[in-house]
């Protein structure tokens, strides 16, 4: 079974609510090595994602996209805001008028949305950035899907992906970002936004367990 | 936590309704998106000054709204830029012909945000300039970095814009005036504590009563070093090297001398501050022409200082002798 | 403790070292006795304005020293109302002929040393007036107590009569402005922390994390009573109820509301509280036709705030709106 | 033995370092219901009359107190500084010109000096001030003299009625100073102001041991 358009939905409503769960974890993190605010910011964003449920509910999954980036454009703020706007704007652009989602269709969102992160960021892999969780999980599904594994065995590659290039900015100093002006002593601490990536990844695994 | 807010989500809110309240006479607030606009805005054929961040360094950017500085500021969430719409709306407000200036600290987030707002006004034939204030010298710069932080320049820079802009002189001769403060406006600050963000209801960091952070920003967040507490002259001394010696100043230049609280710090420390920074300026041989001391850019109730320096000359003290009209800094009218 | 300062016992003189560099286009500061004075002082045929007081208030006295304001200032160790010898001695650096008005705060040191003062002046042949702010609507009064304190009232207080004498009217007259203002201002203030005196090194007072103190001066002492922590609309009603019921206020009046904040208080706190206030003022009909927020009249580093509300009539409005150029208040030059 | 100026001088000096000695426990008490300067404030003024010593030390004892008052003026500040400075300047005038002071001289100079600071201060016994500690001191003291008792036995009784006046001052609720702005929180708590004339006075018992 391909992603269909109440899957996308039910991803959503699942990335608001591990956000909401995770909204302290992730702030601290941010308290760490940046300025205690990436929880709070994304539980707006995405509390703001679900007030607009009812418009999106019967829309195809690039309109779903679309408005998500638009919303969380014009609520998260920060580094947070435009990063996630554009992931989203640009996962919508590819995905524009579908009403379901192949594995290879996904794989074509992911890259579009990593590539309008990388542009908007200018970060690379290594920086300590959402890049770090984002860059491999995209990378490691193309090749499960390149091997004909089945989405959701993909998917969770991707998120495992995601959860290990999350944990490797640990050790990195910090070169973008907030974190980059702690210089040395951002080492030692996981990057928030690289975490919150991993969270959203891993939540399309939870969900779209049964596609194909 | 202990603060005279309501409930952390109403904190900014709240904050700008009793900003309308107050200075109706000088600002218009505007809810949703939230901007405060100088009250006789859009001033035609007038360059307009915005610029905006995040909430919590009060009175910066709310309070230099008014005649002889900003046309609009875009308050975000408490320590978070503000969003495109904010600024595309602020934008719209205050254009009077004659193109508007984003003045932008140096953050990722702040930069972001800005360039998608002013990619937005310009597709709507809004003429829009742009300049990064980064004069942190704690942060050591490099070209594959975010940068210096942008701090103290940054309000110099909109006393400095403002003036221009109501010289009625050219967007590009206005952001110059910008490019001119980013290029010789030097900072560096420090905390004695820590700063607790409404929503998170604990210090961002812990600092022991016999610590402190030098090399701070502006968000609450961790210096570049944990010391040791020290005296004022020292902590000044450590602030004053690497401002003087970053910068291409040298004996008999002119300065404008900038010491500014971090929110929780008296008045009373601040000028045992300057006069130690003073001190120290004039050993160098730098002539301390205009100053400012107050909490003009702070981190909600942070108790530290930072220290700005920023080279004047005949242009910058007439800019900066102009009047000024706003709730946090007034002269001349 | 943690504070920007060198040794405790220097900082009243670093500090004023500190205000030495950084105003001298606008005062000049006496050290040994210590004072402040406007930079023409005396002022020739115009009746000069002083008051003086414990340092760590800042920025008052010495911040409003200047055109339009306070004639000179005294200022006292941290916390300690200033001696009768430096009190004479700026009253004789003042004197320009036509007498000279003694604002004093309502506590038994402060009108002890004034007093004095005001005894040697007149023995030299200086004529001096003195009236004495007692606004504190938390402190019960009575014929056999110290009655209430001086607070935020002072601070307009001082503002109203350095307007009149600059308009060139009698001591008497001057004088008569002080008492209509002690008359017709009420304040009362509270403290989310206590503050440290610095040659005592620890806080003057305990203040458990969900506690405050209600009713509080400006010296860092406790207040009358401490309550649990609440939220800052509940506090602004708890500080508002009890002045605006002391006042023969009605409907219809005009009043100036002044937002205080204690010192270790950020601004943007300081605007949801004018916010309650303001709803509060007219809520009971009263009109707020001035304003005032900031952190003017201070206890060190105290977290807190402190609300004021004076009746206006004509004469006060025009009094308030003259120009001003201290230091620490700034309008119309 | 009458008290010579010498001991007087060395009473002084005997103040100075008691109220070196006792600065942190006055300003604590000062700290519960004052504003937590008294101690420095008298230290401050009693090393500045030390600094005085080398010009009084051939002078009488009405100078000798009459320095002590104006230095004590001008340096104390507060309610201290007029009230201590007060008393000093009465005990100098009623000692004026003398080079000894017998027990009755005391008494009347102990006298005017409590008179000045009751002009002064305008507080009665029970206001919760220093009155409390000079008064009893001030009528056993001549009491004693009265009774016929040598002058280091009526200091004796002198020094310890002000302990026990300034003990009296715990319980009352303050109507003067600084205190009665606390209300009833003020009751609990020492007067700092008698704690101070206490020591001052007990000083005065310890140094003047052999007069008569
Ligand atoms: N240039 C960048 N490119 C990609 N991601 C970035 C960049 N800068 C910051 N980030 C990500 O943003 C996260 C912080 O987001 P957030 O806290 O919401 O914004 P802010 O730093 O403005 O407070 C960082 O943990 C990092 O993963
Ligand atoms: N009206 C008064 N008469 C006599 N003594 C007083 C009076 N007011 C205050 N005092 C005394 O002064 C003491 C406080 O002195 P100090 O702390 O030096 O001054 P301040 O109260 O100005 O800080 C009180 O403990 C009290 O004994
Ligand atoms: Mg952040
Ligand atoms: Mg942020
Ligand atoms: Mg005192
Ligand atoms: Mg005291």
């Amino acid at each position: 079974m391909p992603v269909s358009r109440d899957d996308v939905l039910a991803w959503i409503t699942a990335i608001a609510s591990v956000l909401a769960e995770n909204k302290n974890y992730l702030t601290e993190l941010d308290a760490a090595i940046g300025d205690a605010d990436h929880g709070a910011n994304m539980d707006r964003g995405f509390k703001a994602v679900m007030n607009k449920m009812p418009e999106i509910r019967d829309k195809d999954i690039g309109t779903i996209f679309k408005t998500v980036g638009m919303t969380l454009l014009s609520t998260v703020g920060g580094a947070g805001g435009p990063l996630y706007g554009t992931l989203f704007l640009q996962a919508g652009m590819k995905t524009a008028g579908k009403m379901e989602m192949t594995a290879q269709d996904w794989a074509e969102a992911l890259e579009a949305a990593l590539n309008g992160v990388v542009m908007r960021g200018k970060a690379e892999p290594g920086d300590k950035t959402m890049v770090d969780a984002l860059t491999p999980a995209l990378s490691v599904y193309k090749q499960a899907i390149a091997e004909g594994q089945p989405l959701h065995i993909a998917l969770q590659r991707s998120a495992e992906a995601a959860r290990q290039g999350m944990e490797s900015t640990i050790p990195l100093v910090a070169r973008k970002g907030r974190a980059s002006y702690l210089g040395e002593r951002s080492a030692g601490h996981q990057d928030p936004g690289a975490t919150s990536s991993y969270l959203i990844l891993n939540a399309a695994a939870q969900t779209w367990k049964n596609s194909a | 936590m202990k603060k005279l807010i309501n409930k952390p989500e109403d904190v900014v809110r709240e904050e700008l309704e009793g900003i309308a309240y107050a200075h109706s006479d000088l600002v218009k607030v505007h809810f949703d998106p939230n901007f405060i606009v100088r009250a006789d805005a859009p001033v035609q054929g007038k360059v307009a000054v915005i610029s905006g961040g995040g909430s919590g360094h009060e009175p910066m950017h709310g309070g230099f709204v008014g005649m002889g500085m900003l046309d609009a500021a875009c308050p975000g969430a408490v320590f978070t830029s503000p969003t495109p719409d904010q600024m595309l709306e602020a934008t719209k407000a205050v254009n009077g012909g004659a193109g508007v200036l984003h003045i932008v600290k140096n953050y990722t987030g702040d930069i972001m945000n800005f360039e998608m707002a002013a990619d937005l006004a310009r597709a709507e034939g809004i003429e829009v300039e742009a300049v990064v204030i980064d004069d942190d010298v704690a942060v050591k710069d490099s070209l594959y970095t975010a940068g210096r932080r942008g701090v103290g320049t940054t309000v110099l820079a909109e006393k400095l814009c403002g003036a221009a802009a109501e010289q009625r002189r050219s967007l590009k001769e206005v952001a110059d005036v910008c490019r001119k403060a980013k290029e010789l406006g030097r900072s560096m600050g420090m905390a004695l504590t820590s700063c607790t963000v409404p929503h998170v209801g604990k210090p961002t960091f812990d600092l022991p009563e016999d610590q402190m952070e030098i090399g701070i920003g502006i968000h609450g967040e961790p210096g570049r070093t944990r010391l040791p507490l020290k005296s004022a002259d020292e902590i000044v001394e450590m602030l004053m090297e690497p401002i003087v010696s970053d910068l291409p100043y040298k004996a008999g230049d002119e300065v404008l001398l900038f010491v500014n609280g971090m929110g929780g710090t008296p008045l009373i420390e601040l000028y045992i501050v300057y006069r130690k920074a003073y001190e120290i300026a004039t050993k160098h041989g730098l002539k301390v022409v205009r100053n400012l001391i107050g909490s003009y850019i702070t981190s909600l109730e942070m108790a530290g200082t930072s220290i700005t320096l920023l080279k004047m000359d005949d242009d910058f003290l007439k800019l900066w002798d102009a009047p000024v009209k706003t709730p946090g800094l007034r002269w001349g009218v």
